[in-house]
Order: C-alpha cells, then structure tokens, then sequence
C-alpha cells in the first residue's frame, strides 16, 4: 500500500487543472446557461486534439486502456486505471459536463480495448491516434424498454451474408450524436436473454443509424446525451465486437463483455461525483473563509463542522474508486469492489452539496448560479452507468450469493 | 380541551378542494409557468377562487385566522405547482410577523395591502432587528414590482422595511420561477418601525415561515412520490413493475411516512400557534421545518430515482421537484437559524403533550 | 383539531409518572442489573393492585377497551387511543421494561375487546376489575418458524366434540408465564394460510400448556419474555375467540381480527420508544446544565443542537403516534398510520439515544448504567409487535397497492 | 512513489492468519470472555501467537512499526472477539503517544513495558496538556491491575502519567467486559512528562487510538454482517429466504460498502502515518474513525434486525456486537473530540491525493 503521488500523476493531474480552469468550467457554465451541448465545431475541441489530449488524459485512447498493455501498475508506479480516476476527478472537478465532452473513445473504448479482436482495436482505437480532427466514441446499450435491466435489450442483430442487420432503438448514449462509432448491444435472439447479446461497432454514417433526439437534461448540459433509431442498419461482420469466436465460447459472453466494461468504467464514473462535491466543498470553504465574518462565531464553528463532514464524504469516496481502480490495476477481479465505490460516493456526493447549500444559504446560493448547478449535476451520477439500485444488487449478490440475491 | 389531531371537517373539506385545484389546474400549468415566470391566468385564477390567503391572516386583521387551513391548503396546492405560490400566497410567510407587530393598525393595514394582491409582503429572517440598518438581501420576491413593504423577523423583534426605492436585481435561481425571479438587496434598511419583542413572540414571526415553507415542502415532495408511484406501477425492470421490486417499494414506504411526519408537526405546530401558545408553537415549527427539510430532499431525490434516467429529463416534472426542493429547503434562513433558535431554548424547551 | 392536554389525561399521566418515578425505574434498574423480571409475587403488583391500577392506566382493562365503548373521543375530550398512548410513554420513560409487567390485559386485551362475545368481554376482560390481586394476560402470535410471517404459524387447531385441541410452540410472549389466560393463535389448516386462523384463549392451569423457558434478552429485562408449548392442550368451545360465528363470515376473519389488533396497539408500543428517548433526552439535557461548563462553549453549544435534533425526534414520533390513536378514537380505519407510527419512531429513538451518549461522551455513559441501558432497551420496539420491515411492507402495500406489493 | 492501496503480499496473509484465529478460537470463547470479564487462556495464546502487538511500536522502540499492518491485524481479530483486545493489544491506542514523545528514551521504556505484558498503557484525550492536572478519567482499563503508566493526548501535546496510586473503580460497561471492566480516576494527574508539541504531531498522538477503534468497529461490524448473512441465507420468510427479499439484501449491501468505506479510509490514513505525513494521516484517520463508527452502528444494528427477535437474545452474538460498537463509539473522545480536530483544520485541510 503506497498513497504518495508519482510525478507522472501529479503532472497529469496538473494538466486537466489548467485545462479545467481554463475551458472545462466556463464551456460548463454557458452549456449551462444555453441548455445546450457545446458543439462538436467549437474551437476548443480543435485546440485539444493539435495538443494531443485525444491520446492521453481522461476519456482519451490512454484512458481507454490504450493500445497496448504496458502501462498497467506494477506496484512501482501509480497504474493507469488509478491515474485515470485521479485525472477524472480533477476534470469532474471543473465541470462534468464539460469533462465528458472531450473528445476521445470515452465510454466507447473499454468495450474495445476488452473485447476486441487486435485487427478492431487497431482500426476503432487506433483512429484516436491522430491530432487532426476531433474524434469521440459512444456506448449504447440503454433502450427506451430497458435501462438497468440490460439483460432485456430489444435491439434486434440479424446476420445476413456478410452482414449485420440491426433494428431499434437506443437512448441516453452519451456524445452518441457525434461520435465517429458507437458500440451498441444487441440481442440475436431476445428469447435467450443475456446469451444472445452481442456488441457491434457502428460507424458514423451507417445508413439506418438515425439521431432521434438530444435530451434536455436537468444537468450536466454540456454533452449531448441522445437517442438514436437502428433502422435495418447494416454493419460489416468485421464490426463484430471480438468476431463470432468470442461470442462461441462459454455462455454469456457478451453480456459478461458488458459487465467487464461496467467494472472498468465504475470507478471513473463514480469518481466524477467525488470531483463535483470537492468543486462544492472548495466553494463553500472559500465563503466560510471570506464572508463568514468571525464575530458569528457559532456560524462559522457549525460550517467548518460541516466543511469537514463534506470533506469525509469526498476522501472515504474517493479513495473507494482508487481501490476499485488498483484491483484492475493488479488485474484482481473488482467486481464488487466497482460496483461499491459507484453505489457510495453519487449519494454522498449529492449530500455533501446539500451541506454546501446550507453552509451558503439562500443568498450566498443565489449570488451566482454554480453551487445550484452542482446540486442538478451531481444526481446524474446516481443514474448513469448503473443507478444506486443496480449496484446495490451487484454488490448484494457478492456478499450474500447469487443463489439467494436474484 | 382535548387532544386529537383530526382535522376539523371543514379543513379536511378544504383540503379535498385544494388537491382537485392542484390537480387539475396548477401541475398541467406548471411547466409553462416555468418557462413564463409566471402562473398562467387560469392557474392563479383557481387558486384566487379557493380563497384560502386570508387563512394566514389575524382576524384583527381582517382574515380568517385559520394556520392549520392555511397550512392544509398550501401543502395541497403545492402539490399542483409551488413555482408560483410565495408570489401568490400573500400574505403566507409574512403573516408570522403580522400575529406579533405590536402596532396592530399597522399590521392591518400591511395585511389589507397584501390581500388587495396589489402589493406583497417579503419575509426576511435576520439576527437582532437593530442590524436592519446594515442591510440584507431577500431572495425570490415575487413578481418583478418592488413590494410595498417587507417584513422583517429576528431572534429578538421584528421590523418593518419601506420597499420604496429598493433596488430589484435578477436571482439566479434553479427553481420557484414562476414566482419571479428577482431579488432585493436591501442595502441601508430603511425601517418604517422596529419593535423589540420576547423571545416567544419573536419566534412566532419566525416559525410561520417556517410552516409556509414546510407545507410547500412537504407539498412537492408528496408529488414526487405520488408520480414515482403511478411510474413505478406501470414500468417494468427485471420482470417486475419498478416497485414490485420490495427495496424500492419500502423507499417509498419511508419516505411517505417523513412526509407524514413533517406533516403531523407542521399541523401541530400551527395548531398551537392559532390557540396563541406561541413558545409549543414556535418550538414545534421550527423542528417540523428541519423534519419537512429532510422529507422534502428524500422524497424529490426518490422522485428521480425511480424513474432512471427519465427522471433526470425535462419530460418528466421530477426534475422540477428535484430543483424546487432544493432551493425551497434554503429559504428563511434555511438550517441555520433553524438551528440557532432551537439550540437556544434546548435547555427548557416547551413539551405541551408531556404534561 | 386540538392540542390541550384536559384536566383527566393530565391526572393520567401524572399518576403514572409519580410510580414511575417511585417504582418503575427503580425495579426496572434492578432488573437489568439482575437479568430477570420481577417476580410475579413482588409486593409492587400487590400495592397496585389495592390501587386499582389494573383497572386503568396502561396495560390495564381501561387501555384495553374497556367493558364498554363510552370513553371514546368525542372531539371535546381526549380519546382513550390518544390517552392511552400519551400515558404509555410517560410509563415507558420512567422504564419501558418496568410498564409492561403492569399487571392487565396488556396485550391480551385488545383482541378480546374486539374480537370476543359480549360473555367473552365479561368472563375475561370483567376478571380484570378487581382489587384482590395481580392478574396478567398475554398475546401469543410469533412461532419459532413464523416471526414476521405471521400466515405461516403451524400451531394447530383440532375440533373435538365441545373442545378445541391446541398443539404447538410459541416464543416471544410477554407475560406468558404468569398470565391468567393467552390469545393463542393457532390454525385449523396450515395449508390454509390466513384463511385457516383461530384465535382461543387459553387459561392459566390447561393441561398440556407449558412454559418452556424466559429468554435471556439484552434489554427491557423486567418483563418476561416466554416461549410456551401446547402439548395437546384441550380449551373449551367457548374460548374460541369471537365463537364460530366471527369466523364464518368473510375469509381471512381470524387473520384480520390480529390485523385489527396490531392496529390498535402499534401506537402505543411505538410510543414507548418515544418515551425511552425522552428518558435519554433528560439525563443528556441534564447533563448538559449541570456538567458542561459554560467556558466549553463549543462543545456546549454543539451539545445543545444536538438535544434540539433528539427532541426533534421526540416530538415527531409522538405526533404520529397520537395521530394514530386518534383515528382509533375516531373510528376511522388507520393501519398506514399505526404502521408509519410504528416504522418511524423505534429507529428515529435509536438514533436519539446514541446522540445522548455521545453528548455523555464516554464518561457520562459509564458513570451510571442509565444510558447504555436505554440503549439495549430501545433496539426491542424496532423488533416486536411488527418489524421495521413488516410496517414497510404493510404502508407500501397501502400507498403503492397490494397488487404490486406482495 | 506511486498510488497502489492494495495490500502487500506479507500483509495480506497476516490478514488471513489472524481472520482464521479469530474465526477458529476467539469467536467460540467471546461469550465466556464476557462472562469472566477476561480471555481464556487459548484466546490470549492465538492472540499471542500472530505476534502482531510489535506492529504499532516505532522501530526505535523495539518494534516492527508497521501501521498498515496493524490495523489489519486488529480489525481481523476483532471479528472473532473485540472484547478483550483493548485488553491485549498492547499498546494498540497508546502507540500514538510514544511515535511522538520527544523523549525517545522514555517512548522506549514505554514500549518495551508494554509488550512485556507485564504492564500496559492506558490512553486519554485531553484537550489542553496543561489540563493533565485537573485530573480526567480513563474508563476501560483492562485487567484490574492498576497500569504502570498512562500516556494522554492533548490537541496541543502530550502526556505520561504515574499509573501509582491511581484509584480503580468498577465500571458501568455494556460491553467490551472480557478487557476487565474498571475505570481508573485519576484525581490529581500526577505527570511524569509533559511536552508540548506542533498541532500534527499532537494529532498523530489522537489518531492512532481513532485508527485503533475504528478498526475494532470495523471488525465487530463485519462480524454482525456475516452473521447476519448466514443466517439470512437458511431463514425462512414470506416463502423467500430473509435475504431473498430485496430491501434485506440492500441493507446488507449497503451496511457491506460503509464499512468497505470505513476500512479503506482507516488503512490509508495508516499508511499515511507510518510514512511519517503527520498531518495528512491524522486528518483522514479522524474522518475514517467517524466513518467508522457510522458503519459499525449500522451494522451491528443491521446485524440484530436480521435477525428479528432472535436478534435480541443471548443465543446469538447478534446483541453483543450490538452493545460493543456502541461502547466503542464512545472511546478514545468519541465524536466530539474528533469533530473538534476536524473544525480546527477545516479552512485549509490536506488533500495529498489532488496535488
């Protein structure tokens, strides 16, 4: 157990900070402001890609699992699923939105990076290499019948010759509307439940593959949340996530893929709540320090209570997501470990900025509007990539057995 | 003299009227209401029809002097849409320093001011009156005019404010538009009349906003939980409609009983207040209020949460709620003062069932 | 609605607090330090009973019912449900443990007074009405295999000829091992579930009923708590609660009458936990004046937001409770209410006390055994006469509906 | 340098060694311990056996220092029986003291006394090292030997005392009995040394003991959740198993990640200290002992309520976890020392994983 910043960490960290502060939280607030995504031809987005952010930092192909192996911990140096969380926090820190909005494979990537045949993470991951253009990748498995019961996905993948056919409907995929692929889950036999479900690689452009719609969201405005139609959508069999060898092995395959990728991806998502409560905790310090005047001695004594009840909340939290990251890191199972840290750290979080509120009080909120922002922020997370019911189960069925938890 | 909680037939009656209004007129109009920063002329119309403001106000004033009515009522049309209650509700929070201004030809004419619908009355809960002087800022007051005059509580009297001339500048806030948006930033308080008062009566100006805001609370969080209940019946997820699932199910379960609880405080709160025992009463308001604090945050947090994602997106009002609470828990001084009155009296605090 | 204590609820409660005062806590001390009830013999019961306690008070004929239903409220006095449960806390706060030894019909009573014939209500109920000495009667529902499962319980119930053979076993009865007679619960056909429930009381004495042990419990130790077995337990015809009749009309008559049953009393065993954090509220305020010193003003001041947050509690709980009792005294159906009152004030009360202690700290909690023992004490009212659990189910099934809620 | 917090290898097979004992022999005598107010003499030995009391002393102490390892260690063995570690691991809490007591030659003598067995450290919170004179009271000596010395942690220093002539009283102790159950008084506090020290040494004296405790609770939790599982898993109810029914299986879950949460807050601030960042350490072990002690209430709450009325009686260890957590809450200062120590750094706290 080692809990002391290597150099890398700290200068990655460092990095996403400037960017933070610089763009991610004034791009947020506007997001805001606009009720709207930033669009995908802001100048931002081309000034990140001519400085090389697709490849490293959060939501990056780095982040993705890269395209090689070699940067996995070794108990020397902080490993790449700890560092990932870290970074994602500090961009969760400046704005959440804004963060999920950098261009990259982001949740697209470790479906890929997992399950993909070396020739698909070549082509799929390896376009992310480039500082061109700006690229994202999306992930698509929620349909407008099937949120955390994933096992009941409709989407219907029919193979035709060398093709795959897929029809239906797939929402609340993050950057789906301008990604250049989206991974979608589909079911070849919807009977079969779980055992049908295979993952495709759908490209920008694929006729049949049709954005529905961008949600208006209570928060976390600045990317594009969106539903999109499969409408006899043909992908080549080569966009089989893995080819047909994966899916002939044991059971369950893909959906086992899907819930791999959950365990990588948990402890990021769980983190970005850690991250909005700091962005609340560090704003509420900074009114107790200037403007709670020290003759209102009991005030002041109460907030800095709550200041460190807030501060619990984000440290116990976090370190949860590291410790679900270092598993991966060391390539132990973390299965339960993941699902703990994303059931913990949203509710706290959302908690935590209620006390940020009290501690501001009506006007002290009022003045600007990013403390009530954070408070609509923050419980997506309590949603999105698994809600607090669904990680409950997960974690139910590890500790008690599956045999009893159904 | 008795105890017995039920309601009186005619506030049960009341209330009955109160849900139908809410019903069928406010929540179809609260989303637009939203967007307009105002209730539509049907919405304000239906609540105006109901006649419920003068519920709030002392009969010396020239009302009906009824709390636990008034608080029935405003928690029933809360469920409706609480956008536009703190502008339509006059004189709501305000009456709790109406009950105590020692100058009761003047607290007529605030409170005829304020039925008229011609002006308001803004509330603001502050420390020692004397600091009127410094300045202070009320948030949300309704509708864009300047209000005629605001009334002021502190720990120890409350205080009148001239509202000619205050500055009005736009609020930024996450919920309750359809009540304005605006606030006032009283900068040098000019105080028509400040009177010092016991600490039981300047309570009472305290704790009547504090049923006010409770009521709405418990009001919107109660909506939340009955859309997530309709939502819940109906959406199927592992097989199951959503709260055939038994967790979810007994989150609901605890969650309607803080609100029953928060409920059953307020209505006694008020209920002490209006039988003039202003130390229960105020006591009991400002408990309920954190009761109703809680119950509202949980109950709009599982109003989300049962429906996933579609409760994070505006087709659905659960997000609406969400925000309102939030922003509904912060007002009158919020925990803060809550918690300043209470710590104040915990040593001999009044416990009137306990003999 | 109306919040003024009348002059004879003022006269109840006084009455219960000058022996609670004098005996309950003193005996209900003893009895934690001795880990055994007070014996049925105790000069206590006696000195009671000349008093004519076990005609009112809690736990008595009176908080039964009565022999007749003229106290009901009126709405210009205070109801027997309401008075009832605003005297039960008073008795509880001086030893909750203490209370429920009042000799009476105590738990037994409500069953009888709604279910029983009018010669039921005067054989059983009338006994009750005397001076001569202490008498209990007990409520016998729990099984080893059937706890919240209350439709499950195996206790048969066999016809023969003008008598009704009992065999089975019961745990978790108060008072059972003293009482002058039990309401059995028992079924004449397991695979029946609710439907096949009767209701006998047993009387003291009834060959083939015997008591199997008093369990050794971690709180509220001066009552007995006692497992009793019926061992072809022959009871007469007419000890079938209610007679053939109550039971012939619609289906599930008998589960219902306990149904109804629990209704009536869950206020009042909620109420006892309200009494026991109130009893924890006093010693933590009394603490708080006379030890905390004025120069720990921190401390103090955090103390005193803290007896403000039990008191919150306190009042809280209570109002549910009383609202309750009232409907009961109104006539108006109110099982989401007693389950809610139920629900709510036993794990709020837990939490009120473990606020106590730590105002206490670990100094004060030591000093006495007070405190800790309120601490054992209060866990029982989460537990007995309906879990936390069972009230979940029972105000879910009310407010979402028993066709999703099973 | 590097962010790793999995265990090392050595740590990791010590965790299960000591789980195994605790399993094999402390939790099947922790019922007689309780009654004999002390440990058999097989528990003492499996105790003795895994060598881990050396794990809290400072190397220049005589011992193995090795922070992480330690509360591993006790957290292991407290789900086998918590009642008598405060008892025998010594010095456990005391440790704080002697990695900062100026006088390394005193801290040695200390330690060595210590492990000998022969005599044992008490430790108190204090809040000012000046305050050591007024006198204070040490509750939960174990063993009803008076101890050789006891050393006390002020916010602003820290402290040995004269174990002679103190004054032993029995104690009114719901739990933790199988440590002796005796309160020591000292009336005059007859000091020994006395050194004041930087507020993050002070804090490292308060920490260790918070480290300590939150440990033992950790482990007297998890303890009541195993149970608990097990039992739940045969039981019978509503046709379902206890932890068949959904709400039952997320309290589990839930109470199962608190004190995931706690154990990870408390083994991190560990790793902290032993690295010798004072502040950092005694910052997150503060928080993670209030963690801690949210999590063990909980769970031994949980842990009874599974069980229903069973919960409640002797036959089953379900109400001593109960009970202990809820002494243990209350050592060391319990919240309000912590919250004290925590308000006092809140403005400009450390965050040593944010750079």
């Amino acid at each position: 157990m080692e809990l002391e910043l290597d150099r890398s960490t700290r200068e990655a960290i460092e990095t996403i900070r400037g960017l933070g502060r610089e763009h991610l939280r004034p791009l947020g607030m506007e997001a805001d402001r606009l009720e709207r995504p930033i669009p995908p031809d802001h100048e931002f987005f081309q000034m990140l890609v001519r400085a090389g952010y697709m490849e490293r930092g959060p939501r990056s192909l780095d982040a993705a699992g890269g395209l090689d192996d070699a940067a996995a911990g070794d108990g020397r140096r902080t490993g790449r699923a700890v560092r990932n969380v870290l970074v994602s926090e500090e961009g969760a820190y400046w704005d959440r939105g804004a963060l999920v909005t950098l261009p990259g494979p982001g949740l697209g990537g470790p479906p890929v990076a997992s399950m993909g045949t070396p020739e698909q993470k070549a082509r799929f991951l390896g376009m992310f290499a480039t500082r061109e253009r700006p690229l994202w990748a999306a992930f698509a498995m929620t349909e407008p019948g099937a949120g955390s019961d994933v096992a009941r996905i409709q989407t219907r993948a029919r193979e035709d010759g060398d093709e795959w056919v897929l029809t239906g409907q797939k929402m609340f995929s993050s950057n789906s509307a301008r990604a250049a692929w989206v991974v979608v889950w589909a079911t070849v036999d919807p009977d079969a439940g779980r055992n049908g479900h295979r993952a495709f690689v759908v490209e920008r452009g694929t006729p049949g593959f049709e954005v529905l719609r961008v949600e208006h969201k209570m928060g976390v405005r600045a990317y594009e949340t969106a539903s999109f139609a499969l409408d006899d959508c043909r992908v080549p069999a080569a966009n089989l996530l893995g080819g047909e060898a994966y899916y002939a092995g044991r059971a369950n395959r893909g959906f086992g893929g899907a819930m791999a990728t959950f365990n990588a991806t948990r402890p990021v998502v769980a983190v970005h709540a850690v991250g909005i409560a700091r962005a609340a905790h560090d704003h509420a310090r900074d009114f107790v320090r200037d403007e709670v005047p020290s003759h209102a001695a009991r005030r002041r004594r109460r907030a800095l209570e709550r200041l460190a009840d807030i501060r619990r909340g984000i440290e116990i939290g976090r370190l949860l997501c590291v410790h679900a990251a270092a598993l991966v890191d060391a390539g132990t199972p973390n299965g339960r470990e993941a699902a703990t840290a994303k059931m913990y750290a949203p509710p706290i979080a959302r908690r935590a900025i209620e006390t940020a509120a009290d501690i501001l009080g009506e006007v002290g909120v009022l003045r600007d509007r990013y403390l009530e922002k954070l408070v609509r922020d923050v419980k997506m997370l309590d949603i999105g990539e698994g809600t607090q019911q669904v990680q409950r189960r997960i974690v139910a069925r590890h500790v008690i057995g599956s045999d009893i938890v159904r | 003299m008795a105890i017995d909680t039920n309601l009186a037939e005619e506030v049960a009656e009341l209330e009955v009227h109160a849900r139908a209004a809410a019903r069928d007129v406010l929540a179809s109009g609260a989303e637009g209401a939203e967007r307009a920063h105002a209730w539509s002329e049907p919405m304000a119309r239906a609540f105006a029809e109901l006649g419920t403001r003068g519920l709030w106000v002392p009969a010396d004033c020239g009302g009906d002097d009824d709390l636990v009515a008034a608080v029935v009522a405003v928690e029933a049309f809360a469920t409706g849409d609480a956008g536009g209650l703190l502008g339509a509700d006059r004189p709501g929070p305000a009456a709790g320093v109406l009950r105590v201004l020692p100058d009761r030809g003047r607290a007529r004419a605030l409170a005829e001011a304020a039925l008229d619908g011609g002006t308001m009355l803004a509330t603001a809960l502050i420390d020692a009156v004397d600091d009127v002087a410094a300045g202070f800022r009320v948030p949300w007051a309704p509708g864009v005019e300047v209000p005629h005059a605001l009334v002021v509580a502190a720990t120890d009297g409350v205080a009148v404010v001239d509202g000619g001339g205050l500055a009005a500048e736009p609020a930024s806030a996450s919920a309750l538009w359809a009540s304005g948006g605006v606030a006032l930033q009283v900068v040098d308080g000019d105080a028509i009349a400040r009177h010092p008062l016991d600490a039981d009566d300047a309570l009472v100006a305290r704790a009547v906003p504090r049923l006010w805001a409770g009521a709405v609370l418990c009001g919107v969080g109660q909506a939340a939980v009955d859309y997530a209940v309709a939502y819940g019946r109906e959406r199927i997820v592992f097989g199951l409609p959503v709260l055939g699932h038994q967790a979810n199910a007994f989150d609901v379960a605890w969650a309607t009983a803080t609100l029953e609880a928060a409920r059953t405080g307020l209505r006694a709160a008020a209920c002490h207040l209006a039988a003039g025992r202003a130390a229960d009463g105020g006591w009991l308001a400002t408990l309920a209020w954190l009761e109703a604090r809680d119950a509202g945050l949980r109950a709009t947090d599982l109003g989300v949460q049962m429906l996933g994602g579609h409760g994070y997106i505006h087709d659905h009002p659960a997000q609406r709620w969400y925000r309102e609470a939030r922003m509904l828990v912060l007002l009158f001084g919020g925990a803060d003062a809550a918690l300043d009155d209470l710590a104040d009296r915990a040593l001999d605090a009044p416990d009137p069932l306990v003999a």
